[in-house]
This record gives C-alpha cells, structure tokens and sequence, in this order.
C-alpha cells in the first residue's frame, strides 16, 4: 500500500489540458504549494479549478492565473486578485460563484458516494437559477449535485506511506473532503512517517481515498491578514 | 447615533449565555469584544474551527490558523478544528445559536442582499448564503443609509439575494428594529439622541411604531 | 459551556413514554451501558430505539426488551437475541430493518442538516418497496429521509466540559454520527477532562452538538464473540 | 470437490496487489489467511477500520476492538478507524475494490439472495445491502447445492434479493463462474476431480461452457 512518489512533478504527472482539479486550501491556507509549482512548470492549460479560492496575485492559484493555466473557477470566494478581476472582465477567465457549504457538501457527497445532496443555501436567489427545488417539510432545498474530478490535490501536515492523512488547525478546511471527493487523490504533506507511525484514532482521511502522497518542500504559507494585539 | 463600537455593544446584548455564535466580517467581528465577562458563548467560524480566541500576539501568529476572514487569530480552551462539510453541516443543522453579518440591503419581509452589485466587480458569496439560509437567529448590523443616503430598509431588496425571509433583527446608527415578514420593519429603540422622527425618514420599508419607543441602554 | 450532568439519571430525566431514541454502538461494542441502566430504572415504556443491532439477551438493549419497554427497534442487524425474537414473532414488538450503510447515512443527514440523500443500497429489493426511486447517471437510487429523533445517546471514550467528543478503537461506529444527529445528544464517556485538555486537531464530535455528558461507571464492556489465536 | 479452506484459497488468487478487500462472514473471512505474503492488502471492516490484523493472542482481546462479525480482532502498521457514516461513505464511493461474501442463492444475472428467509427468523441485512450495491467486484463464495441437493444457481432467486446483477464470480466446491448479466454462469474452472457434467447437473441457471474447461489450480 505505498502511495509514496518523489515530489510534485511526478504527483501531477498525468494532469493533462482541459482538465478539472479540485484544490484545497481556504484562502493561503493549507493550500498544495508545491503541486501548484509542479502546475505551473508544466504548462497544463484549459484548466477547471474547483477551490473555494483563487489565491492571491503572486501566490495560490494566482501563480496558474498569471500564467493564463485556468480557464475557469469554480469558486465561492474570489477577491483579493487583481489579475483575477482583470481576466474576469475581459472574458479570458469563466467563474461559477457557488455557496461555501454547498462547495464543501458537492465534495463530500463525490467523497460518500452521493449522486447529489438537498440544501437550502441559494434558495430564491440567483444560485437557484435552472436547479431542481424542492420541499421537504415545509422548506425549499436546492438539488446541487456531487462534484466529479479526476484529480484532488491536497496538502495535509502529516502522512504515513499508505496515505493516511493528519491535518493540523485550519487547515483541514477543504482539504479533508476534497482528499476523498476525486478520482485521483494527490497529498503534499510537511511530514511523511512509516505506517503505523500515526495514531489510529486520529487519522482525519484513510488512506483508501489517498493515491500519491510526498514530502512537500519550501513552504512559504504565506499569510492573508496578519492581524495582532499588542502584549500588555 | 451609534459608531461602530455602538452597534457591535448594542448587538452584544442579543447575545445568550450558552449560545455558538457566528460572526461574520466588519462590525460583527467586533460584537466578541462586548459580550460580557462570564458568559459562556463559543464562537463559530466557517472556515472550521469552534472556540475562535482573540489575535495572536505579534511574532506568535500561525499561517495554519485563521478565521473566515482571513486573519490569524489563537485557539482558546475547548477549541475544535474540523472540516468545511462539517462546518457548513453543523450550520444547516441549525447548531449555531446566532449569525451576526452585515448587509448591503434588507427588505421588510427579511430577504438580504449582501455578496454581489451587478456591473461592479463580483467577489461571490462565500459562506454567507448558507449561513442566512441556516441559522435559527440571524441579526445584520449595518448602517441605516448607504453612501448615497439612500435607504437600506426596503420594500423589497433591489441587489441580488443572499437569502430570503431571513433576517430576525436589524441593528444600525439609528435604530433596533425587528424583522417580521408580512408586517414589516418593527421599531424595538431608538440611538442616543434620534428621534422617531429620523428613523422614520431613514427607512424605505414599512416601519411599524407601537407606543413610546425607548432610547438604547448601552454602556 | 458546561455540558456535565450529574449522572445517566439526570442525564435521561426528560425521556418519556413512547419517544425516538438512537443509541450508539455496534453489537456490544461502545454502547452506552449507564444509559441503558437508567433507562431500565426510570421505566420509560413504548420506546422506538435507532440502533445497529439490538443487544444481546442479558445485555444492552436486551435488558430494555426484557423489560418490554421497546416498542419498535429500527436496526440493520437483530440477530443473536432469543427474547427478541419471542417478541417479534409474538407481536409484541415492531422491527423496521434498514442496511446498515442507509442507517448510518440517515444519521449524517440529519446531523448535517440534509432532509434526504439517495442511496444505491436496496434498489430492486423489498427495501426500496413504497421508496421513491430516481437514476442519476444511469444508476438508480432510492430517496432515504434524515431521522429526526429528540434524543440520542451515545458512548465515547474520552469528552470535556465543553461537550466535546473522542471515541477509542471500532466504538467511533454509530456512536459518532448519532452524537451528531439527535436534537438533544447525552453522551456518557469513560474520562472526563477540562476544556483544553483535549487536542483540538484531534476530536471527533464538536461540543456544538453534545448538550449532556457524564462520566460512566463500572463498564462491563461485554466482548460478544471472543475470538483468539494460539501463542506460537 | 473442494471443502471450505480450498473455496477460501482459490477466492485468495483473484485478490491483487494494493487492493482493499471487504471480507463476509463464514467462507470469505478465511480468504484473509491465504493472501499471498509480500501482497499488499488491506482489509476494510465495515464497522469501521481500514487495515484488520489476525485474532488477538488470548488475554489480549479488546472489546473495543472487533471486526463486522463482532469478533475480536487486532490492529496492524496503518490501521485507520472511522465511523459507520464514512465507512459506508467510501463503500458507496467505490474505493473497496473488492467484496467477498457468502450468498444463498444467485441469478444468472447477478442478482443475490442472502439475507432472509421468509417465514423463517430474520435477522437483517447489516451491511450486505450496502456492499453488494456498491462494489465494484463482487466475488460469492458458497456451496454449488444447498442442503436439500437444490441448486443456488438459478435463473432467478427465489428468496427476497440482497441486491440486484451485482454478482461478478462465484467460486464454489464444485467449480469457478462468471455472472455475465443476459449470458449467464460462464463456467471457468472445475474444482479438482470434478467433472463438467456435475456442475451442470448442479446448475438450474444457464451455464455456459465454451471450450476446455481447465481444473483448478490450488496449493
């Protein structure tokens, strides 16, 4: 069961054009660094990103906007980026706006074998345009369907070599259920440790999901806002 | 009339010992600093954490922990971290006491309008139309009047939809004032110092004035 | 924040005649053996029990059969459990038999706020009889309603003050998305700890869904089929 | 004819490297003992653990360790637990590559029979509905003839079904077959000493025999 590779680029190996990711992280947080690299270095294009955010100018996913890699976002959050808004007003860049919960629900509906789940988010508003409603109760849900990508690229703190997967915080986010929503599931991590080396009881995705995990380098994690108090 | 700090103290008042409580970014942000010392409230941010606890003090922020919007923020005692799917699951399930978010617009049957203005730039809706599509207790805090001096208690909302029928409660500069659909914008209390009259002149919607409407107590 | 209750009698005072209750656990594996105790001394009757399996004869929900205190059990497996079997073929006692995989997802629907998923499980079986059935990709699926039931109760290993859960080994199984799924959640655990005490990254049910909890006694911990292998 | 152990070793062979095995009570649970060594597999109990290690020595049972037999078992380098919602999460979500179990009667179809017998003491379908639903390999180990000397390979079953053109081998005392839905029981292997014209005295489905049939090879 070693799920282990050598790095980004051999993890990536077959992302082709055209081709639809699902990428964890919430905002730069817990985002898959190193993968976004390996992206960036192999030149793929026409790509659909589904990830709740598009990163930064200079950081994120925004790396695969300056290079023009993306051709659409599937998103529910995408502020902070200039270069974004640029390409989204002239038209090189399609963007699908999708309520966060129903973002993180179409995930784990692809992770638990759920063709498509009910929610209420969206309801007589524009997200409801052209979706199936229907009542339950009394109260309107929205038929939103699982997602189905061929690649989810996570990053977690820790693995050991069948995948198993530990997140560390925040940064669990949309990297849990995204590491169990794609077809192919690739992991960038902090620590790689042998099997049998992390608690049983504390694992937050089996390696069952989990098909390429390696040692990520260089982690910048770049922070968003910093914000503190003073000491007193 | 209210500052910011008025708003968020006066709708730290709405705040119940025991309650999770979810707070959405600007004004709300600052209702954590308000609640009063002793009262047991847990704090929800949608990104996945329960038990969110002040900023970091400088040189001790953490890039693997932030808030919803963004900022680094500290765990406190009894903090769970999980996952978006359960985050949003425990906020449809109706777990969250409370949700206090801004808005852009509101109309007199509760529908809010907060995440798009057509024409300018789209930054999307991120957690907040399942956050007003969820919780049992949803208080906007806003200004009264936008920019232009134009309303933003309305008969019915002119910007696209966060949500319908949803807001329980209004807080602005001006006034407290329920939300009650197929009645209107009720009147609870006025700011230091506006008259009935102000209020009046600043809502659009219907506004219902029962009796002697009391000025806010805040400290 | 203080979910601690005195003990499984406080913990169940307000369960009454003829209620709905999910009682965590596989087999005899981390149930909640002080809540059922209680709820043998407090007597409540015509209950209608959510539970994988029904207990054994002199134990678990068994006891509460013995005592006929159970109107109906909906479960996914009833076996080993002669009084049971009494009752059913007697008419004493209602069973509703669910798959064990539906069973669970009801569960998680209700404890993710979704009024209804689809479920492969049953298609073309006397389970789907009455059942809304809708293909999705060529796939057929049956339309299974969340439970809503006002209590549930279940076993963990560890909890704090906040209501906050860790489970131990295989009694995660039921156990974790019933304390997610009642409207009123007791949860009676072998350890109890201040909040803080718990590692945040490491819990498996947020205290947001836990309203009571308590710390057990005397577990028996009955192993239903002990099964070794020879030293060599 | 082979007996128990020798259903369970030739079902071992169709096991490949790197899969994840759910294993059924009787027959299917000793398939675990004649996995090859040095064959990566990992053994998924639907109760929740991925990575099922052998029985515990004695003394050293756990009871908050058991398998979906609700016997005790033990932990290996890379068990993972989890609850009941997700084990059948990823059951559905196809990542089990195989399912082996034991059956009372199948179509040649594929249809499954192996939970209840009506007016006889039900005692429920646990996880079978979910299994043979869901994954992507099935694989029945059973007798070829029930105790009355009646075939369990039918055209159709009789007893209320499991699930439906789900079954893709059977392996029985007398013989290997696929489940080819519209063609029917493809006969691949007889068992040792067993000749064609006994499996099809002991098949009332449609069997197909193409070409010689080769014996199988057992250790």
């Amino acid at each position: 069961m070693n799920k282990v590779v050598s790095g980004a680029d051999e993890a990536i190996r077959d992302i082709e054009d055209g081709m639809t990711l699902m990428l964890g992280g919430f905002g730069l947080c817990g985002i898959p660094e190193n993968c976004i690299a390996a992206l960036v270095r192999k030149g793929v294009k026409n790509l659909t990103c589904i990830s709740n955010n598009a990163g930064v100018d200079d950081f994120g996913i925004g790396l695969m906007l300056k290079t023009r890699q993306v051709k659409k976002m599937i998103s529910s959050y995408v502020g902070e980026n200039a270069e974004f808004e640029r390409q989204l007003l002239s038209g090189e860049l399609e963007v699908e706006l999708i309520p966060q919960g129903t973002l993180a629900t179409r995930c784990l509906a692809a992770a638990y074998g759920m063709p498509a789940v009910f929610v209420r988010a969206g309801v007589g508003t524009e997200v409801a345009e052209g979706k199936e409603v229907r009542n339950f109760d009394g109260v309107d849900y929205l038929l939103e369907h699982a997602f189905n990508a061929p690649f989810s690229i996570v990053k977690a703190w820790k693995a050991d070599t069948h995948g198993n997967l530990v997140f560390r915080k925040t940064t669990r986010n949309f990297n849990q259920p995204m590491a169990m929503a794609g077809k192919i599931v690739i992991a960038e991590v902090e620590e790689l440790v042998p099997a049998g080396a992390l608690d049983p009881d504390q694992i937050h995705v089996p390696g069952i999901y989990v098909h390429r995990v390696f040692k990520g380098e260089n982690y910048e994690k770049r922070i968003e806002q910093r914000t503190v108090r003073a000491k007193s | 009339m209210l500052d910011k700090t008025g708003i968020a103290k006066r709708i730290a008042q709405e705040v119940r010992d025991g309650y999770y409580v979810n707070l959405g970014i600007g004004i709300p942000t600052l209702v954590a600093n308000y609640i009063p010392q002793g009262m047991n409230v847990v704090l929800q941010s949608e990104n996945g954490m329960l038990g969110m606890g002040p900023f970091p003090f400088e040189g001790e922020e953490d890039p693997d922990l932030i808030n919803a919007g963004k900022q680094t923020i500290t765990e406190i005692p009894g903090t769970v971290y999980f996952d978006s799917a359960m985050s949003f699951g425990m906020i449809r399930a109706g777990k969250v006491d409370l949700t206090i978010l801004g808005a852009m617009e509101v109309s007199e049957n509760g529908d809010i309008a907060n995440w798009k203005i057509p024409g300018k730039m789209v930054k999307g809706m991120g957690g907040a139309m399942d956050l007003v599509a969820a919780a049992k207790n949803i208080i906007v805090a806003m200004q009264h009047v936008n920019k232009a001096g134009e309303s933003k208690l309305l008969p019915a909302c002119t910007l696209p939809l966060t949500g319908v029928r949803c807001v329980k409660k209004i807080v602005t500069e001006l006034a407290v004032l329920d939300v009650v659909p197929g009645v209107g914008f009720v009147l609870l209390e006025r700011a230091p110092g506006i008259s009935v009259e102000q209020i009046k002149n600043a809502t659009l919607g219907k506004l219902i004035i029962e009796g002697e409407i009391p000025e806010m107590k805040i400290n």
